[in-house]
């Protein structure tokens, strides 16, 4: 095992990071910018150091100040958390080059399934089921045309380098896509730099489900069930749970096993997640994978009882996985919710600011990841996200009474500070939700009930 | 602990003076401003006023200085004991602070066995190089931001370095 | 501990001095000033000093009553609305609350039908009953603290009271 | 279930009963004395009754005040915590008559089980070992004696009423019994009012080991493993977790499957726990039992997934449990750190305050139940428990690793305040809790050792 592990990130995951190698006895390197010289990570590492100013260009994804900061305190690895340099095969290969261990995947394989098109390749000849749709990316319109007609509409159109929503048009019927196809292009093109686009079965009312997958150096890997990610807002998720309810034993077991061999195949190391569509009717597609860690991960813990924090350090410093397939048996439910420092009713603006107080939620089966403190200021730099609420219950309508209760408790308060706090609450209160009926169109068609009610509450 | 504890008590006493001046300015510099609360922390220095909101017109936005390390840590850090850059650079004599301009290692020359790039008592020019940060093998030089007389070098040859971290003071020569 | 702590008392009896000298300067300067709250901390010492709010021009004082309930709870109590007897026991024209003694109910006569044991503008002694508290089917006396003439009565008839709840205020008499 | 409980109690209990209470869709009365009109329980309940002032005996323990306190809010049932009036049968038998269930067993099975004497006669009878000894209360010096020269030396005299480690004598020698014997009767009269004592053979090394059972009024009950309190100093407990490494899997469905069959045999319903000490070689041996949630609960809950307060709850409210004895199965291991507010360098002095800082630790399976938040003021008048900090992982020794952890990052700072967190971090490190060989002895040997090195220091 490491003797010494340098964070490369801020924010709650780097106190993630640090909580787990201090539980595993590795001593930890903090590194922050201007703005987070007060920040927990800061205080709780056994060292910091100071790597540039707030701009997280010239600080976070400075790569030769990290790797200074790293040789300075004689690291010997660095942890990327998720975010800023995490999937950077770049920055993987200079940690290579400075005898540092990345943790996560080689740069090799990191650039392979970073690329959309090259894992679905991959991923599909390992036997994960894709959308109907191509692969590679669609030369001319003709093309696209055909292959449109084939698949049956709607369609849509991705960019190859695309993510995060963006780059990307449904089309529903033939006569539009000539022209979105065009427009499409020139869109990646303007924000990827890249006009590769391909095709693929658009699914109006999908569920996003996540397999999380950990792999060690000797060959084997596990899979640590599922995530539902559905209730998201543009793309950025809100609340995850574990399990799905929607997947059946078989079904988890088939696509876990497949998401698996589909890593191994590629020769991943490390925590990954494979993101899935899940369709109306139990069909599972593969779209990505995430060759990190990932902001929802602690949902998995709970209910596997798997450290996954832990597992990468294990794996990274070489030695095998502590768990066998066997081991990882699911019990209970749990839920996360993201609490951004964003106000819901000014359209989710972030509302940033010093903390006045900052009460987190306790007792039983109630968990805060979070760097924030009575004092600490949020700075307007860097995401919004502030605290994961995480809880855990045997079941998911106890989760999300449980997860009511915990977030009736906390308190957080400062001049200018907003949070989604209240937005859980009523999302949390909402009938479908409750019945677990949520897919990724959930949260505009609550915004939108929401906003329809206010303006007859109006009049 | 450090060097720093064992400087004479004349400089501490200094410190303290430039410190409580320092303070002083700053009340009174508050009165009539907009400011409601404010908080400097350099080094093992801190000034924290905080003043009735009535008195502070309109909507005044709090003021947060960019720097503060006000030793609440539970664990200690390099960064604390190197902050020193900071402090001296608000020293009222108009002595400045060169600092690293990245994280790396510091030279004082540019290669071992040739001359510093500038000893103490050496009048520069603002651009002139006084030194090399050697990050991921390049070299980065150091230059002084201002034109002056290099009247303290502080950090060490082949010393790691942090970001801003302290590597010498200059002062403006009076009949320039 | 490092050297520093072993330095000789004359320095240390110096350095006390001119800090307790700094501490009262501040303090003088910042009667009239809008300043609150004023920390100062350098080399080892530190001066912080905390005003009346009340002290600070045209500041309103953020008024702390003896039994707070400062709106934090997430959810409403009862409390919060039956805690007014603290308050008015506050009043400055001599007015004095009689309080619950205990849990309970609150009746303002021995039975159903009779008379109440006061009225407001009856004047009374010291002990006299002004009502019960029932709990636990025992009916629990409240005496009047003081003598003097019942001017208000809050309290309603079979209301259910809690510790201190305020049931009626008494003003003393002048010509007593 | 009922719609509203009152909680007859304060401190963190209180808070742990409320929040089971919300998550079960009750809603909850606090009561609080005038030092305690800014508490978190207050705070988070839906309402809040005054019932006194400080002094314990005028609110917390004044029967009168709580029971009118449910009567006017309407609540159904109380929830009396630990110690109070938890373990008063008086109390239980009020409820009844005032139409409020109490949430324990009924006031006579309170009373047969209260009374040591009459719980180990029950006990024993219901299959459960007992130290070679007598049950019944030993009337005279000779009696003593003879008893005594059968069982072997060393014995123990105990007062029948006793607890807490007050009112008992070890007896090294025939010679020394008579006069003991008569000191400890008359020590019994002056403290409990009740001069009967019992003597059994005293062990010098036990390990204090703890069966947690629930019951419901259905006739069914389940043990929820053990817990191991061997860290005590002056029998107050400090470190308890669970499982007990002491335990072979076979001795554990043992003595839980007499625990149950002892406590139903009585008609027991509700949380309990039976109190034995397990010997050197793997003998156990009944204590006595108590009819009440205990402190350490949460260790229980860690390592089985039940939540007992909503299991109580249920019961008493006439459901049947949740889960039968299948459904609990054990996982990992849990260690439950007290913290209070003493100083561990002035003998542990009450060293309470207001609390200007108050940073709880956070992130993977780590838990807290704490009333406290910075500004709370930790008045003198109560117990000096602050926090509980319970941390859960697969095994005993990352267990340890991750309370290290979390107690590192915990903040308590207030003028006067001081904490066992430093105690409790020395006791983690120290090899011999490390290893588990830890018995009822250890923290007195321990802190032995520790002035015993620091005299050797200052020499």
């Amino acid at each position: 095992m490491f003797d010494k592990v340098l964070i490369a990130n801020r924010g709650e995951i780097a106190l993630r990071v640090a909580r787990a190698c201090r539980e595993l006895g590795i001593k930890t390197v903090a590194v922050y910018s201007t703005a987070d010289a007060e920040s927990a990570v800061v205080r709780f590492a056994d060292e910091a150091v100071h790597i540039g100013p707030a701009n997280a260009a010239r600080s976070y994804l400075h790569i030769p100040n990290l790797i200074g900061a790293a040789l300075n305190t004689g690291a010997q690895a660095i942890h990327p958390g998720y975010g800023f340099l995490s999937e950077d095969p770049y920055f993987a290969e200079i940690c290579a080059d400075s005898d540092l261990t990345f943790i996560g995947p080689t740069p090799e394989v990191m650039e392979k399934v970073g690329d959309k098109a090259t894992a679905r390749d991959l991923m599909s000849r390992a036997g994960l089921p894709l959308l109907p749709g191509t692969i590679e990316p669609v030369g001319t319109s003709d093309e696209a045309q055909a292959i449109a007609d084939e698949i049956g509409y709607p369609v849509i159109i991705k960019a190859v380098a695309g993510g995060g929503g963006r780059g990307m048009s449904v089309v529903w019927s033939h006569a539009a896509l000539a022209g979105l196809y065009t427009q499409t292009r020139a869109t990646a093109q303007a924000i990827f730099k890249n006009s590769g686009v391909y095709i693929e079965r658009y699914l109006p009312a999908p569920r996003h489900t996540e397999v999380q997958i950990v792999c060690d150096g000797h060959g084997s890997g596990v899979y640590l069930g599922e995530r539902d990610c559905s209730v998201q807002r543009r793309h950025q998720k809100l609340i995850e749970e574990a399990p799905s309810i929607h997947l059946t034993e078989d079904a988890r077991r088939d696509i876990g096993e497949k998401a698996v061999a589909g890593a191994l195949s590629v020769g991943y190391t490390g925590a990954g997640t494979m993101e899935f569509l899940l369709d109306a009717d139990g069909s599972l597609y593969f779209m990505e994978m995430n060759a990190r860690i990932q902001v929802e991960h602690p949902v998995s813990e709970m209910v596997t009882s798997v450290d996954l924090i832990q597992e990468q350090l294990r794996v990274a410093s070489g030695e095998k996985l502590s768990v066998t397939q066997d081991d990882v048996t699911l019990r209970g439910h749990a839920i996360e919710c993201r609490v951004n420092a964003e106000d819901p009713e000014r359209n989710f603006a972030p509302a940033a600011g010093r903390l006045d107080t900052y009460v987190a939620p306790g007792g039983p089966w109630t968990r805060v990841d979070s760097h924030c403190y009575a004092g600490w200021t949020i700075a307007p730099y860097y995401d919004s996200l502030i605290a994961k609420l995480i809880v855990w219950a045997p079941d998911r309508l106890a989760a999300i009474e449980r997860m009511e209760r915990a977030l009736s408790e906390f308190q957080i308060e400062g001049r200018g500070v907003k949070t989604t706090i209240p937005f859980h609450l009523r999302v949390l209160a909402h009938e479908r939700f409750r019945s677990g009926d949520v897919t990724t169109g959930f949260i505009e068609e609550f915004m939108a009930e929401e906003a329809a009610a206010a303006v007859a509450d109006a009049s | 602990m450090s060097d720093a504890d064992k400087k004479s008590g004349n400089a501490d006493a200094e410190l303290i003076a430039s410190v409580w001046a320092e303070a002083r300015s700053l009340m009174a510099r508050l009165e009539g401003s907009s400011v409601q609360r404010l908080a400097v922390a350099a080094g093992g220095t801190s000034i924290e006023i905080e003043r009735d909101p009535a008195a502070v017109p309109a909507a005044a936005p709090p003021v947060d200085l960019p720097i503060s390390r006000r030793g609440s840590g539970v664990m200690p850090t390099i960064g604390a004991g190197s902050l020193g850059g900071a402090r001296d650079a608000a020293a009222p004599t108009g002595r400045q602070a060169i600092t690293a301009p990245l994280v790396g290692t510091f030279y004082r020359s540019s290669s071992p066995g040739s001359d510093a790039f500038v000893e103490v008592g050496d009048v520069i020019e603002a651009g002139q190089a006084v030194g090399i940060v050697e990050a991921m093998k390049l070299m980065n030089e150091v230059q002084a931001t201002t034109s002056g007389k290099i009247v303290k070098i502080v950090a060490e040859n082949g010393q790691a370095v942090e970001y801003e971290q302290l590597l010498m003071h200059i002062e403006p020569v009076d009949d320039e």
